[in-house]
């Protein structure tokens, strides 16, 4: 196939403008800011030109997987735009790209939080913009990877690259506590992902075993399309200290979940998140906290189900039971928090809970819920932190009890408060909403009292994000918000759009539905076993 | 009266084993010519040593590129004495590199140091040509002779500065320590010698190979003392101690050298001789070596969790990083020699990088060694800062670094073979490890306040600029275009295992 | 242009009306003179009132096939076949637009009074947005034909409310109330939300196979095949679907946020907390009622609660000396009446008391809002008194009320609560015992209406403000005079048992009577002489009720101190306390819920949850110390350990190796 | 000379070898250290002479040279070293050279 | 012959000890030597008479004279007591127990052949031509190697025979062993030279 590669230009065009930016100089913030900005609404054009381009429902043969014996056989998921290379051919590692539905979706969200993170960089809140956007640009490329990487090597190169920039990101910008937080992040991030690195491992090898006699590759192999269509050879469980535990698959299994329950996060491998987001800047927050955190939630669904069906069936309810532990708890502390910006931070350790829960329903409900909450948390944490960051800025403090009666002085940002924070508690009518119930009704499929947990969650979500919004916005001003100003014009039209799609969604979800059925149907069936038209009507 | 009729025939070494030897003679030649330059050169012209040095180097690389492609099958010379092959060649280049590289950032340093004499460029030549010896070395014989020549050589370089106390403390105390050990090599090197008959590896892995059932304690107990000095030689734990004071006390240009040369040459070596000769008895040695890595990782890194000097910091980080390769050598299976010497690749290029940027950034004064003399860096030298970045970003094993596939290589091996529990402690011990590189990158990128005295950094030569982009871009090259060092890897693990089994 | 195209514009510009209203308002408002938000505000609700009559007139003159009809204005959302689909759907029929012209038309006269009421707050277009957007979000929750767009009305109201509880959001208390109203109300949600689960996975067509819809008419229609009568799933699904009710009619247990909103501005207490917005619940049964009637312990929980509720709420109210707090509780115990009566399956009274009571209780409403905005935002009773001399007009539209709320004959209020009581007499749980509650319910009703009318407008004025107070603006006694006639002639007006002048007998009841007549269960009318025994000493009991009253609080004789001293004392105590509700959820709830949430951040989050982590981080650092203290520095110490080691590899290799 | 006597002298060795080895322990003067060294070298040399004795091979002669000459250029370096570092009149301790430390 | 070899080998060991124990530096150095000296005898009756040669010459000879200058130069009466500590313990120990567990590995049997009478010719007969193991293991690998026969090899003469080996054989090891020199001797230069500053006048 000889068309254009639309996805390593998704990649690599951010890349290059970020050499391009070296050419500028650093005192000219204006320049950089257009060549920023210019340079990732070029990406935003090639990914709408993607998910335009896009198939609802693609003929399964387009997407065919490379058996290790030399066949080829249509891959269980299709994917579209794919391209191929030989990276390492030695080991069969394999340039290999791709976007499905969940990855579509996602990639919209990732230009999306990262067009925001450009344009709210001002040269008052951000200094050596030049470095702050090459980083910029730099992470895009990383989270990019990740989402459309179809080799489980090149996932991982990406996953592990974009702490690169995301370390420099959160080291050199924020509050004097960003140093313990990012190096708290980082070791978090990278002591799962070798773990998972271990498993990529030992699935090659694992692979590598199925290998026909004669003829073939002659080696494993790390992508995905012919990981799945490859028999695991049988396995024993592996002893430890003269203890049976599980079998490698369920270990690698584990490796992957740990890696992805730490970047999403799930309690008790949460506590990065709080330290970071709070030491983090807004600006750079958008971007962090909009898409770095449902890189692990994809990550549960683009491998967890698919590449360990076993396992994950296994696992299951211990993956749901830190879901439901992580929306509750969160909430929890959301709750008796008093700095705004951590119970922001634990707000989404309880929204992330629940995408993760979606994933593990195993049905189609469950997952279209997740892949719309993705999206929709990335809206609302970007639009939670900048309103927050707009307070703090104001204010002075991130204490809730010193801040008090802003809607008298800044009526605008009240507004947009008000509707991002019905978001944030799943009021219907909202996009959260949409997705909260349809992972609802997926849990509520799956086992009844999940729902019923989950509808704790809601009422405390209620709890904690009206006593952040109506503890800032109103009763008497405290001295603190006597004298603060409201949105300027700036402000507001970042957040505006944001505000807008999030109406949007909820008033017309119908795209996620459309365009996600059919990937969605087909990791369904791929993780239950049952094929794609039956696994349709579960229950 | 046939008296000469009893004893073997002399042989005769061939115009080949000449040709076999030629990066060697190129090395050795120019090590004689710069020694016997350096007295006709005026002090204020020592650079033009340095300029002589790199030609030399460059005479050599091209030697042994010329020899890759010559010794495509690869062959003996001098009688089992050396090999030539890809498996040397390709330690030979990366050698050759990284001595290249030290010598363009050396007479900036030496200069600020006052230390700028011409004994310092043979010494170097004459070290980089003990671990060309060593690297190609296929004899116990010539195995220790390339590391004493190299030792030596480096003895006196680490005590260069000989006016500081440092400096001879780190000479006396590698010194004495390396004596020690080498006594300890030898004895190794006795015992395999009387249970085998022979000095030369072909000749010992054909015993070997032959009664591979029928193994001695006492050659086992040889096996064990010769692994000690190499892991001496490869700062691997418990034999590292005295890396860190050596590295530390030595001129910075000097540890940069020894730290990667030492550890490439030494490996390679050690990768000949336990990976390929003692092959057959792999089962009965496998454990030391891997109890050596274990150790490595955990001790270096550990013990650098907590530093507070740069030098310091990196020797512990490179006993961490030996512990690593030791890993690819303690498995069975190809890759796990592809995988030690994509890690040495990937080892030279960072940690040269590292320790560049702290030779280039060392000031008339003191080396720049305490974590508070990189404070703010990024915001004087942001490029060099930002090297140094990615130099500890590959030493923590983050890609698209040289360092992750380095791991990424040695950890497949160590699943490969059957030893999970390897690669387990490998990862664990990378967490740590990533703490400690990520807070010099804290350091670095600290906002300097008000008013605060920073290090005097002095400017960026263009050669020190230069070997810092070239490090650079052999990290990243290594950490994306992995082909290119890959099948080069393979083919030199074609050829060890072609020569000797 | 067919009916359904017709009914499908009409619909969405019902919506579409208020939704503009809101967003003008809202966002263009402020910056306009206040004459056009005066205007824009009612106007909207006004313009949606006329397209409720074209509505009405439109499912007057259909025929019985078009009696109902669902428009779909677009996909919702589309999980494949099998998965959730929801289309937006807007269904159209009697019981809709029987809410429609309440919603629209009392919604109508309250915008106006609030012009008057409204007039010296600055945020007045904020108030106008935020009511505009509550008459979309209750012509949303009635008009759906999709449960999850029920579920979004559901919400949207609760939303309204919680703007318009804390829309003086300066007051500490109007904040917290607004919270309370809010919190109680997603419990509701969350209830409703998993009811419709319970249907969507159960639902089963007629052949048996699974059906994955929400569609209320697919739903309704395929109850029956579904589930059976009396089953185990269809009570969970009624129970949870009455939660959801009980949580927006403020019925036991979820109430105690109702009489804290009252700390909205009056006219929202008159729209929302009285007229419409707390009645949703009966709505919801009623429209649910296909389901109800399969499940007939579930109708009878209904039932009991909401007779429970309205004794509750009447005694409480006995004591209150907040005027809007003793509507409010009216309110709670009118409500129940209403819960009682679609419990019991009398669909069409519990409907109909519902309209006259939106009426009434409206105008009670507003008549309170007349004398606290003459006395200066006095709503102690305590402090009032002789205020019917000041403000002749509002006294008498108050007592119209009151006398409908206490079931005097020919008022309103008089028709649809003995026509709930007559029914009580045949159905429902334990026959007739809640029709004797009902009775008790009725004096209570006549003690607290007449009582709040004796203490406010009659007797001695009680402070200097009293003097100040006089009659309100017309444009605020305007839409209370017009209640007040509506209060008098309504029932009259809509279920007067003789054909009359081309109106039908019982018009409200035919009318209904399409969307009821497929339920099951309705229950069979009393025959007339229990109907008219029951209707004879209901309104004895409300008359009896009201005489009793005009005795303690107009005349003073005995003085209704003395009464309550009489009084067991526990009895007082419990009205006086409100049944100590509010003390018992601070108690068992919101205190260990934040407890738990306390103790999570204070002890787990650092402790265990970032313990675990510091820990390790500590260890490694403490080793780290041990480690490097073994670098000791001297040389014959490394050689020592290295020979050491060589020394373990020798006796390893030979002792465990070399075997 | 009787192959009797090759275990003994393998263990003379050996007990030379370990003899010096102690000597780097326990002793403090650098030249003392060193001399222990060159006697753990010398050791070496009787293995190698005596393996190469009893394997009627010349490798150990040869080995044993290179061992010689090695240990000679150690000597000269390192005695140089010595020297320097104790030509200030500085007392012979090597534990004085203990300023890099952990 | 063998009375002999026990005597200096006696004398050997206890003039090793007296290099580590023995206070005076300079007691030191003369046990150094005359430990030197009593391993060229050794080599002597090894058969390793050019090794004895360049072990009396070098060793005892230029490297001891070496010590003995630069003790003379920086300390002539330092003294130096070793202390009884934990690093003593671990060398005894050591001594003792490598010592004794070398002596039982060579005798196990194995490694050398403990019945037999080791050839001094090729042409010898009724003697083991591969007494060691590693003889037997390695003369079937490299025969040559393995065939220096103690009596052959004096009857052309040991350092005829050492000499032509190391420039065949050898060759390289041996022209390695003159780069050495060369480093050290630039190393020993250097590190004694006086400072100076600027240019060099030498």
């Amino acid at each position: 196939m000889n068309h254009v590669p639309w996805l390593t230009l998704i990649l690599v065009v951010p890349l290059g403008g970020a050499l391009l930016l070296q050419l500028v100089p650093g005192s000219n913030t204006r320049a950089i800011k257009v060549v920023t900005t210019v340079t990732l609404l070029a990406v935003a054009g090639i990914v709408a030109g993607v998910l335009v381009g896009f198939t609802h429902t693609p003929d399964p043969a387009t997407s065919q997987a490379v058996l290790l014996n030399g066949s080829t056989k249509p891959s269980p998921i299709t994917f579209q735009f794919e391209e191929h290379h030989d990276w390492i051919p030695a080991i069969g590692a394999s340039y290999h790209l791709g976007v499905d539905a969940l990855s579509g979706w996602l990639l919209a969200l990732d230009i999306g939080v990262f067009l925001l993170g450009a344009i709210v960089i001002s040269r008052r809140t951000t200094q050596r913009m030049k470095f702050y956007c090459g980083l910029l640009l730099m992470t895009f490329s990383a989270t990019a990877g990740v989402l459309l990487s179809v080799d489980l090597l090149l996932f991982y190169f990406f996953w592990e690259a974009m702490l690169i920039p995301l370390y420099f990101l959160l080291s050199n910008y924020g509050d004097e506590n960003r140093g313990r937080a990012t190096i708290k992040f980082i070791i978090y991030t990278v002591a799962s992902s070798l773990a998972m690195l271990l498993a990529i491992i030992w699935l090659y090898f694992a692979s590598q075993a199925a290998l026909p006699p004669t003829g073939g590759a002659g080696h494993g192999t790390f992508d995905l399309q012919t990981l799945l269509l490859t028999p695991l050879p049988n396995q024993q469980p592996v002893s430890v200290l003269g203890i049976t535990t599980w079998t490698p698959q369920q270990w690698a299994f584990l490796a992957f979940a740990l890696a992805f329950a730490v970047k999403v996060p799930l309690v008790p491998f949460h506590t990065w998140l709080p330290d970071s987001y709070t030491s983090t800047p807004p600006q750079v927050l958008t971007f962090f906290a909009g898409i770095v955190s449902k890189l692990g939630a994809f990550g549960f669904m683009r491998y967890g189900l698919t590449l360990f069906t076993g396992p994950a069936h296994d696992f299951r309810w211990v993956i749901i039971a830190l879901a439901i532990l992580s929306i509750l708890y969160g909430a929890l502390n959301a709750l008796a928090e008093f700095d705004i910006k951590r119970i922001v931070a634990y707000s989404s350790v309880s929204h992330l809970g629940l995408v993760v829960l979606g994933i593990f329903t195993f049905n189609a409900n469950g997952l279209n819920g997740a892949i719309i909450q993705m999206v929709n948390h990335g809206l609302i944490i970007a639009a939670l932190f900048l309103i927050v960051g707009i307070i703090e800025e104001r204010c002075g403090t991130r204490d809730i009890r010193e801040i008090k009666g802003l809607e008298k002085r800044m009526p605008v940002l009240y507004v947009f408060f008000l509707i991002v924070t019905l978001a944030g508690l799943g009021m219907p009518g909202m996009n959260t909403f949409v997705g909260e119930f349809s992972i609802m009704l997926g849990a509520f499929q799956t086992a009844p009292v999940l729902a019923a947990l989950i509808g704790v969650g809601v009422v405390l979500a209620c709890w904690y994000m009206l006593r952040l919004h109506q503890g800032v916005m109103h009763e008497p001003l405290t001295p603190i918000a006597e004298k603060v100003r409201d949105l300027h014009l700036r402000e507001a039209l970042v957040l505006a759009p944001l505000v807008a799609l999030m109406l949007a969604i909820g008033l017309y979800p119908h795209p996620f539905g459309a365009v996600s059925q059919n990937n969605v149907s087909q990791y369904v069936s791929v993780v239950t076993g049952q094929p794609v038209d039956q696994s349709q009507a579960s229950r | 009266m046939h008296v000469l009729a009893a004893i073997p025939p002399l042989k005769t070494p061939s115009a080949n084993d000449l040709i076999g030897l030629l990066p060697v003679l190129v090395m050795s030649g120019g090590f004689i010519v710069l020694m016997l330059l350096d007295l006709v050169v005026p002090a204020r012209r020592r650079g033009w040593l340095a300029a002589g040095t790199v030609l030399v180097l460059a005479a050599a690389m091209g030697v042994t590129v010329w020899g890759w492609f010559d010794a495509a099958t690869p062959r003996t010379i001098y009688f089992d004495a050396m090999s030539y092959d890809r498996f040397s060649l390709f330690a030979d280049g990366i050698i050759i590199a990284i001595s290249a590289l030290v010598v363009l950032i050396s007479p900036g340093y030496l200069n600020r140091r006052g230390l700028h004499y011409g004994e310092y460029y043979a010494l170097i030549l004459g070290a980089a040509t003990g671990m060309m010896l060593l690297a190609g070395a296929d004899s116990l014989m010539v195995i220790f002779l390339g590391i004493e020549l190299l030792s030596i050589a480096l003895y006196i370089l680490s005590g260069f500065a000989r006016t500081e106390e440092r400096s001879q403390e780190a000479a006396m105390k590698y010194l004495l320590l390396g004596g020690f050990a080498s006594g300890i090599l030898l004895y190794g090197m006795v015992l395999i010698y009387g249970e085998t008959g022979h000095t030369q590896l072909p000749q010992i892995a054909a015993v070997l190979h032959a009664h591979v059932n029928d193994i001695d304690p006492l050659f086992l107990v040889g096996v064990g003392l010769l692994f000690v000095g190499f892991a001496f030689k490869v700062s691997a734990a418990p034999f590292h101690f005295w890396t860190p004071d050596v590295y530390q006390g030595a001129p910075t240009s000097v540890t940069t050298f020894m730290s990667v040369g030492t550890k490439v040459a030494a490996f390679t070596a050690l990768i000949r001789v336990f990976s390929y000769t003692f092959a057959d008895s792999w089962d009965k040695w496998n454990g030391i070596v891997a109890f050596v890595a274990i150790i490595s990782m955990v001790g270096g890194n550990v013990a650098a969790l907590t530093q507070t000097s740069l030098k310091r910091m990196l020797a512990y980080s490179s006993i961490a990083q030996a512990g690593y390769i030791l890993i690819g050598v303690a498995v069975q299976g190809s890759l796990g020699t592809i995988g030690a010497l994509y890690y040495l690749a990937a080892y030279a290029a960072t940690q040269i990088g590292a320790f560049a940027v702290i030779t280039v950034m060392s000031g008339r004064g003191e080396d720049l060694d305490s974590y508070d003399g990189i404070k703010g860096l990024a915001y004087r030298r942001p490029y060099v800062a930002a090297a140094m970045a990615l130099f500890l970003l590959s030493l923590g094993g983050f890609p698209p670094t040289a360092g992750f596939f380095g791991k990424f290589f040695i950890f497949g091996a160590a699943i490969q073979g059957g030893q999970s529990s390897l690669a387990l402690w490998g990862i664990a011990t990378s967490v740590i490890s990533v703490f400690y590189y990520l807070r010099i990158g804290l350091l670095m990128y600290q906002r300097p306040k008000e008013g605060e005295t920073h290090y005097p950094w002095p400017r960026t030569s263009l050669a020190g600029g230069g070997v810092l982009l070239a490090s650079a871009a052999g990290t990243l090259v290594l950490g994306i275009f992995v082909f290119l060092i890959y099948s080069v890897a393979t083919s030199a693990q074609h050829a060890v295992a072609a020569t000797l089994q | 242009m067919t009916n359904t195209t017709l009914m499908g514009i009409l619909g969405g510009l019902l919506l579409v009306l208020p939704v503009a209203g809101a967003l003008f308002n809202g966002f263009a408002g402020p910056r306009l003179p206040r004459r056009v938000v005066n205007w824009v505000g009612p106007g909207v609700v006004g313009l949606a009132f006329v397209v409720g009559v074209v509505i009405l007139t439109q499912v007057l003159g259909a025929d019985e096939a078009h009696k109902s009809i669902t428009i779909r204005f677009w996909h919702w959302l589309d999980f494949g076949p099998g998965n959730l689909q929801v289309g937006f759907d807007v269904t159209l029929d009697a019981l809709a637009v029987v809410m429609i012209m309440v919603i629209t038309g009392v919604g109508f006269l309250i915008h106006v009074y609030s012009v008057g009421y409204m007039e010296h707050d600055p945020d007045i277009a904020r108030f106008f947005s935020y009511m505009n957007l509550f008459i979309f979000s209750m012509l949303m929750l009635v008009l759906a034909g999709d449960m999850l767009f029920l579920i979004i009305g559901w919400a949207l109201v609760a939303l309204s409310s919680y703007l318009l509880i804390g829309f003086w959001y300066q007051r500490p208390s109007a904040v917290q109330a607004a919270r309370k109203a809010f919190v109680t109300q997603v419990i509701g949600d969350v209830a409703l939300v998993i009811a419709a689960f319970l249907i969507v996975v159960n639902l089963k067509g007629q052949d048996g196979r699974g059906i994955f819809s929400l569609s209320l008419p697919t739903v309704f229609y395929n109850a029956q095949f579904s589930f059976a009568k009396g089953g185990g799933i269809i009570t969970v699904i009624c129970v949870l679907l009455a939660i959801g009710a009980f949580a927006k009619s403020a019925q036991f247990p979820l109430h105690t946020w109702l009489p804290d909103a009252m700390e909205g501005p009056t006219p929202v207490s008159a729209l929302i907390h009285a007229a419409t917005m707390v009645t949703a619940g009966v709505y919801l049964i009623a429209r649910f009622h296909v389901l109800f009637d399969l499940a007939p312990v579930a109708a009878g929980m209904v039932a009991c609660v909401g007779m429970g509720t309205a004794l509750m709420a009447g005694i409480i109210a006995l004591s209150q000396v907040d005027i809007k707090r003793v509507i409010a509780y009216s309110t709670m115990s009118q409500i129940g009446l209403m819960i009682f009566a679609v419990g019991i399956g009398a669909y069409t009274a519990g409907m109909f008391h519902f309209v006259t009571h939106a009426v009434f209780k409206a105008l009670l409403f507003m008549a309170a809002g007349n004398v606290i905005h003459a006395m200066h935002d006095e709503q102690d009773i305590r402090l009032m008194g002789g205020l019917g001399d000041r403000m002749r007009n509002t006294e008498r539209a108050f007592i119209a009320g009151s006398l409908a709320l206490a079931g005097i004959p020919f008022f309103a209020g008089w028709f649809s609560k003995e026509d709930i009581l007559g029914f009580g007499t045949v159905a429902g749980p334990a026959v007739p015992s809640l029709f004797l509650v009902g009775l008790v319910i009725n004096v209570l009703t006549g003690l607290y209406a007449i009582r709040l009318w004796a203490v406010v407008f009659r007797g001695e004025p009680q402070t200097a403000r009293v003097f100040q107070a006089h009659e309100a603006p017309r444009v605020m006694l305007g839409p209370v005079m017009i209640l007040g006639f509506l209060s008098v002639v309504l029932g009259i007006f809509l279920q007067w048992p003789f054909q009359i002048l081309g109106f039908s007998a019982h018009f409200l009841s035919s009318f209904l009577d399409p969307v009821f007549s497929q339920a099951s269960g309705i229950v069979t009318e009393p025959s007339t002489f229990k109907g008219a025994l029951a209707l004879a000493v209901g309104t004895i009991f409300s008359m009896a009720g009201v005489g009793i009253a005009y005795r303690l609080w107009y005349e003073k004789q005995p003085h209704p101190q003395e009464v309550v001293g009489r009084l067991p004392r526990l009895l007082p105590q419990l009205s006086w306390h409100k049944f100590y509700f509010d003390e018992l959820y601070d108690a068992i709830l919101v205190r260990p819920a934040t407890a738990v949430a306390t103790t999570a951040r204070r002890v787990v989050e650092p402790r265990v949850m970032d313990g675990w982590v510091r820990g390790i981080a500590q260890f490694f650092a403490d080793i780290s110390i041990d480690f490097r203290a073994v670098q000791t520095g001297l040389i014959r110490d490394y050689a020592t350990a290295m020979l050491f080691f060589t020394g373990i590899f020798v006796v390893f290799t030979v002792f465990l190796i070399a075997r | 000379m009787s192959l009797d006597v090759f275990p003994w002298l393998i263990g003379l060795s050996t007990a030379l070898f370990m003899i010096g080895a102690t000597g780097v322990l326990v002793r403090r003067n650098p030249l003392v250290v060193f001399m222990s060294i060159e006697l753990m070298l010398n050791a070496v040399n009787l293995a190698f002479v005596t393996f190469g004795r009893f394997l009627n091979s010349m490798d150990g002669q040869i080995f044993a040279f290179m061992v010689i000459v090695v240990a000679a250029s150690e000597v000269v370096v390192g005695l140089a070293l010595i020297t320097t570092v104790f030509r200030t009149g500085r007392e012979l301790d090597i534990d004085d050279l203990s300023e890099m430390r952990e | 012959m063998t009375a002999l070899t026990i005597v200096v080998g006696i004398l050997a060991l206890v003039s090793a000890i007296g290099v580590v124990s023995l206070r005076s530096t300079i007691y030191c150095a003369l046990s150094l030597v005359g430990n030197m000296i009593m391993l060229a005898t050794l080599f002597l009756l090894l058969n390793a008479q050019f090794l004895a040669a360049v072990q009396v010459i070098i060793y005892a000879g230029a490297v001891m004279v070496l010590f003995v200058f630069i003790i003379a130069l920086l300390s002539p009466g330092s003294e130096d007591r070793p202390a009884l500590d934990m690093r003593l313990m671990v060398g005894i120990v050591a001594v003792v127990y490598v010592t004794l567990q070398i002596m039982f590995l060579v005798g196990n049997g194995k490694t050398y052949d403990t019945t037999a009478v080791a050839c001094t010719s090729a042409t010898q007969q009724d003697c083991s031509k591969t007494p060691l193991r590693g003889g037997r293991n390695g003369s079937a690998v490299n025969p040559g190697a393995l065939s220096f026969y103690p009596d052959d090899v004096n009857r052309t003469g040991n350092v005829q025979v050492v000499g032509g080996q190391l420039f065949t054989t050898f060759l390289l090891p041996f022209e390695i062993t003159s780069l050495l020199l060369i480093v050290a001797a630039i190393g020993a230069v250097y590190l004694t030279r006086h400072h100076y500053s600027g240019s060099r006048r030498t």
